[in-house]
């Protein structure tokens, strides 16, 4: 098999919040450098960064600090974060935000005295998210991608990575595997530094939020090249995802949160308001906590036609629904339903993966030369990412990266491919085209996937359920194999690439069940109805995954508590559970 | 195509001819009762430098405004590039230019 | 005519009109100083041209250039009115009431003339 | 749409700028479903070579425009009743750009304008500076925020003539973003900007059609923007600054 190769100095792969921030910083630090953006959509227009609503956690209010961003922080991941990496997620979202705003020229939202706007974001003891309306993202994603167009900075668009190619000595990375989407040809990008910034995306879910290119590339291209990943049994459920169908794509996107929080109503199949059932916040409790109650009555049978509940904003009167959440109601009703005087169905949705390629604080991995950030990086939220703290990791450890390769690649040489593993991994991509037997249906495999992720890695687990799961998932990966999809022509060919996602995220899944079942005990994002206490805070330990001769092995590995101890806090008075802020209903975000 | 000086001088030539089309317009509708002579034209220009100031700016704008105008069209829809479009543009300017002296010095001043 | 979907709005149509009665006017004036001009050699030639003007036909094409003009000028104003101030949303009520002011000019000049 | 037939007969433009053609499908109508996700349904049922983008699919990238029974429109947010004539679809690719394959349009111009329209922030200050007290009741930042909001999705771009006729025009989006600049109190690059919109394809090149505001799926303005720089431009031209 043939492969195109070209070499750069450093490599990008993704366009989020993460990859433009490296490549910016990377330029700044050494505009010398050769450096190459490969993106799975198009510049800047794909992946999560665009689709933030809420905001931007940064203490830069002044009734906030550094500290107190990072007892949220600690507190909120359930002291499962790796304190390094979320103090300097806190302390360096100061300068980012800065640097976004003055730099790049984000247009954050003011109060009156045109001083920066904070809007209150559950879990947290102080106002600290900056926002754009509630449309945050595109603010910033468009206001990078703008920078990134206007310097010499490589593109390569709709290019899909596919491997990460280890030297030939195994000492360090010496380039990616990509396809070319729009012609299906193979290149070998060779390059000094590598990151990673592919976004996750727990897209292996019958609902999920993220942008549907998202799969899991990243992780699974990491954990094929010998990476740990950590925390992966942290997958966050959003509990108001649109519910319409499984036949249309905008079922699982996200309804914000600020519907609850102005008093919108779930009302289960039987008309009944059921959240006070669980909790005496009712609808205003916690993300998980709502989840988990919503999930709770469908698993009881009590759902609306199709299979979830409804949303019913219309008591706060039609009118004064459709002014205050001008954007979500249009977006319901370009879709055909009616949120302000009508109810919508509504179902928990996967929205964030916790886990991710275990790195330090300079974003390193443990391949030499391959660096990390943003969603596909692991540690920085423990067992619960707050809202408002994702942008902040993508952009903050995006920018240090950035640097970081900079520094890396002004010394580093760039290492021959180990054509074994080259090798091993076309054929692995063009399997889908090569494989002998029946065509496979790729996306019946693919709901048949989110189907066993939802009922027995989802909301609520226990220990029959994941091993259940486990070898459904198993079934599954030998079925796709089974055969071929059917088309030949490679360009542009989605079909090809629903195969290759789906590939990735079955591996992915088998390592998220993995983990959840490692973890025998309740914490954040993940519930095990069998072991429903979150265990000793002191003795916390996270999951680590590695893909090894044998297969996965997973590991438990105590969390070092290296800057403050459960029991301890940076500041007075601080209470772990965030009291109840007084909140405007209006500025509560997704 | 257009530059922004064209389209400067394409808005000023029509804000000098808005108020003069009106006023002509005006006139001719006054005018017309009963049919046009030739007597009738040249019996209110003949010798008013009024008129002469009136049509003498009407046809400076217009030779420029209608050039700058066409120039747009034949860009776009006539797919015209390069010395052909200002041959055009010139050319009907200049064309313009003339007749349209020729005409005032014709109703005013012959 | 019917255009394109994409077209199918009362503001390109505008465009439109502006365009073919620029373009229309871009051919008469030159024709029409040609003939004023008439009147610096040969009096006689412009009368008699003039004469042309009572019969009906050329009395409807008459109405159509006063009204070329008159539409044009009033949507040349609307336009850079758009462009010089402030900017106001009812676009389309404005094309439409260029549109019916020069078709009333043109009315009135046709009136006028028999 | 009451009694619309259970089946929906979707013509599909197939090929590149080499040669196009007209598939046709028949494809089950349900009551949720949106442009994209009949797209969708025949990649995944009919015919797996169909190729289209798409990513978001709420409305936030810009990645799923089309042209849908001959408008330009966002896919995964067009709710397939709203655009159905008869029970006929025809899907073909967003107009003025050239054609990747399919539905897939290579939107690198768009792009290009874009950079070309020095449509990104000029800084004057550094991530060591306080950030910006800037009122949000002042005139300047209200123009601002009126059109910021754009997703860069080329429908716009697609529904104008000027775009079409006119290689060198910046287009709508480029030039709206451009204002947005022009009217942020914090940029630097104001007075190269302004050379760069009103250069040989700059903002005198639109006729005020707008199909623009007609189309813009976000309700954004970018005849009034345009404007606003037309302004700006004139009043340089007076000055001799132009
Ligand atoms: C609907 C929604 C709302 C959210 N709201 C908020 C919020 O209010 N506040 C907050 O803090 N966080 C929010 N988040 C989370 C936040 O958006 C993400 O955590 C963050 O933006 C991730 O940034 P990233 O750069 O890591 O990844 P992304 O922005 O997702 O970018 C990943 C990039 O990698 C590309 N890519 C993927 N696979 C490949 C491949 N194989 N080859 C090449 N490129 C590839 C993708 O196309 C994309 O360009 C939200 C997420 C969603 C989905
Ligand atoms: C009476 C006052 C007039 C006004 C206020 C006026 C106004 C305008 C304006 C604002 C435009 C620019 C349109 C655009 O760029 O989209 C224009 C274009 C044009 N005008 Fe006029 N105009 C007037 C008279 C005339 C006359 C007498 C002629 C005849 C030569 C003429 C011919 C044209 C042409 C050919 C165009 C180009 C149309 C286009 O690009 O679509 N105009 N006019
Ligand atoms: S202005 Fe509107 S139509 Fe144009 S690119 Fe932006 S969002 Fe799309
Ligand atoms: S459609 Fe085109 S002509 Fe101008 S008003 Fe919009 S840019
Ligand atoms: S898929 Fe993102 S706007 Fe439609």
């Amino acid at each position: 098999m043939s492969v195109q190769t070209t070499d750069t100095d450093i490599l990008i792969l993704g366009s989020g919040g993460a990859g433009l921030l490296a490549a910016l910083h990377a330029y700044k630090s050494n505009p010398e450098l050769e450096i190459t953006i490969a993106v799975k959509g198009l510049m800047g227009k794909c992946g999560c960064t665009r689709m933030v609503q809420g905001g931007y956690n940064v203490a830069l209010s002044s009734s906030d600090s550094v500290e107190r961003h990072f007892m949220d922080t600690i507190a909120g991941g359930k002291w499962l974060p790796n304190q390094k990496l979320a103090w300097k997620l806190c302390e360096t979202a100061v300068e980012r935000v800065r640097e976004l705003e003055n730099e790049i020229g984000c247009f954050f939202d003011r109060e009156p005295d045109g001083t920066l706007h904070h809007k209150a974001f559950a879990g947290q003891t102080a106002d600290r998210t900056v926002h754009k309306g509630d449309l945050t993202g595109i603010e910033i994603i468009n206001r990078l991608m703008e920078q990134v167009l206007a310097r010499p900075i490589r593109k390569l668009e709709e290019h899909r990575a596919l491997a990460l190619i280890p030297s030939a000595d195994g000492v360090g990375i010496s380039g990616v595997l990509l396809v070319d989407m729009r012609s299906g040809a193979m290149k070998l990008v060779r390059a000094k530094a590598v990151l990673l910034a592919t976004g996750a995306g727990p897209t292996m879910y019958k609902y999920y939020t993220p942008s549907g290119e998202k799969s899991m590339d990243g992780l699974s291209m990491a954990l094929r090249a010998g990476l740990p990943l950590r925390d992966m049994e942290m997958v966050q459920f959003h509990p108001t995802g649109l519910l319409a169908g499984k036949d249309t794509r905008m079922t699982g996107t996200v309804l914000e949160e600020g519907l609850r929080g102005a008093g919108g109503e779930l009302h289960n199949g039987a008309g009944e308001r059921f959240m006070f059932k669980y909790d005496d916040r009712g609808e205003r409790a916690t993300r998980d906590i709502v989840s988990r109650g919503i999930y709770a009555e469908m698993r009881a049978g009590n759902t609306t036609p199709n299979g979830g509940v409804h949303i019913s904003m219309s008591h706060l009167g039609p009118d004064n629904v459709r002014e205050k959440f001008k954007g979500m109601v249009k977006r319901c009703a370009d879709c055909g339903f009616d949120l302000a005087a009508g109810k919508v169905e509504v179902v928990p949705t996967a929205h964030y993966l916790m886990g991710g390629v275990v790195c330090n604080t300079d974003t390193e991995t443990s391949l030499k030369g391959l660096f990390v950030a943003g969603e596909d990086a692991g540690g920085i939220h423990g067992a619960n990412r707050l809202g408002g703290n994702g942008v902040a990791n993508s952009t903050v450890f995006g920018g240090v990266a950035g640097e970081a390769m900079a520094g890396y690649a002004a010394t580093a040489e760039l290492l021959e491919p180990n054509s074994v593993v080259l090798e091993r991994e076309i054929e692995r991509a063009l399997m889908p085209f090569n494989l002998e037997g029946e065509n496979v249906n790729v996306h019946a495999l693919r709901e048949e996937l989110m189907d066993i992720m939802w009922e027995h890695v989802g909301v609520m687990r226990d220990r029959i359920g994941l091993t259940r799961g486990l070898e459904r998932v198993e079934n599954l990966k030998s079925r796709l194999l089974a055969g071929n999809i059917g088309v030949e022509n490679r360009v542009f060919n989605l079909t090809w690439h629903d195969w290759l996602n789906l590939y990735n995220l079955i591996e992915i899944s088998l390592v998220i069940t993995r983990a959840a079942l490692a973890r025998e005990n309740s914490r954040g994002a993940h519930f095990r109805e069998d072991f429903p206490e979150p265990g000793s805070l002191d003795e916390s330990y996270f999951t680590q995954v590695e893909l090894q001769e044998t297969g996965l092995e997973v590991e438990q590995i105590p969390v070092e508590f290296n800057i403050i101890k459960p029991g301890e806090s940076l500041i007075e008075d601080y209470t772990e559970t965030a009291p109840k802020v007084q909140r405007r209903p209006d500025t509560v975000g997704a | 195509m257009l530059s922004i000086r064209l389209y400067f001088l394409q808005r000023l030539s029509a804000l000098i001819m808005a108020p003069l089309v009106i006023l002509h317009l005006g006139v001719m509708i006054y005018a017309i009762q009963g049919g046009l002579s030739s007597e009738e034209i040249l019996g209110r220009t003949q010798g008013s430098l009024f008129w002469a100031v009136v049509y003498g700016l009407f046809v400076a704008s217009v030779s420029v405004h209608g050039a700058i105008g066409l120039r747009s069209i034949a860009y776009e829809w006539g797919r015209i590039r390069g010395f052909s479009l200002s041959l055009l543009s010139w050319g009907f300017c200049l064309l313009t230019f003339f007749l349209g002296g020729r005409a005032v010095y014709a109703v005013v001043f012959a | 005519m019917r255009a394109k979907p994409h077209r199918n709005h009362p503001l390109w149509y505008a465009y439109v009109v502006h365009r073919i009665s620029g373009l229309s006017l871009a051919a008469f004036i030159p024709l029409h100083l040609y003939v004023l001009g008439l009147a610096l050699e040969r009096r006689g030639e412009l009368d008699q041209l003039l004469v042309w003007t009572e019969i009906p036909v050329v009395k409807a094409a008459e109405f159509g250039l006063v009204f070329l003009l008159a539409v044009h000028l009033f949507g040349g104003l609307r336009l850079m009115a758009l462009e010089m101030f402030q900017w106001r949303d009812n676009q389309k009520t404005f094309a439409a009431a260029a549109a019916s002011a020069a078709f009333l000019l043109a009315s009135l000049f046709l009136l006028r003339s028999f | 749409m009451g009694d619309r037939s259970n089946s929906i007969r979707v013509k599909v433009s197939r090929g590149d700028d080499r040669g196009r053609h007209f598939d046709e499908f028949d494809v089950p109508a349900l009551e949720s479903q949106t442009v994209l996700d009949v797209v969708t349904w025949i990649q995944r049922n009919a015919d797996p070579s169909l190729s289209y983008r798409f990513a978001c699919r709420v409305g936030m990238c810009g990645s799923c425009a089309m042209t849908v029974n001959g408008k330009p429109r966002w896919t995964c947010r067009t709710h397939v009743s709203k655009v159905l004539q008869g029970d006929t679809l025809t899907i073909e690719p967003l107009r003025n750009l050239p054609v990747v394959k399919d539905l897939a349009t290579d939107m690198s111009e768009f792009f290009d304008k874009w950079t070309s329209a020095e449509s990104r922030f000029v800084p004057t200050k550094t991530r060591e500076d306080a950030i910006e007290i800037v009122q949000p009741a002042t005139k300047e930042r209200i123009e601002a925020d009126a059109a910021i909001e754009c997703i860069n999705c080329g429908v716009c771009y697609a529904s104008c003539d000027a775009v079409e006729l006119n290689p060198d025009y910046l287009g709508p989006a480029a030039l709206n973003r451009a204002w947005t600049l022009q009217n942020d109190v914090r940029d630097g690059g104001k007075n190269s900007r302004l050379r760069a919109v009103t250069g040989e394809g700059g903002c005198q090149n639109c006729h005020s059609q707008q199909g623009c505001v007609q189309h813009c799926p976000n309700t954004l303005n970018p005849t009034r923007s345009i404007a606003g720089l037309k302004r700006l431009a004139t009043r340089a031209v007076f000055k001799r600054e132009l």
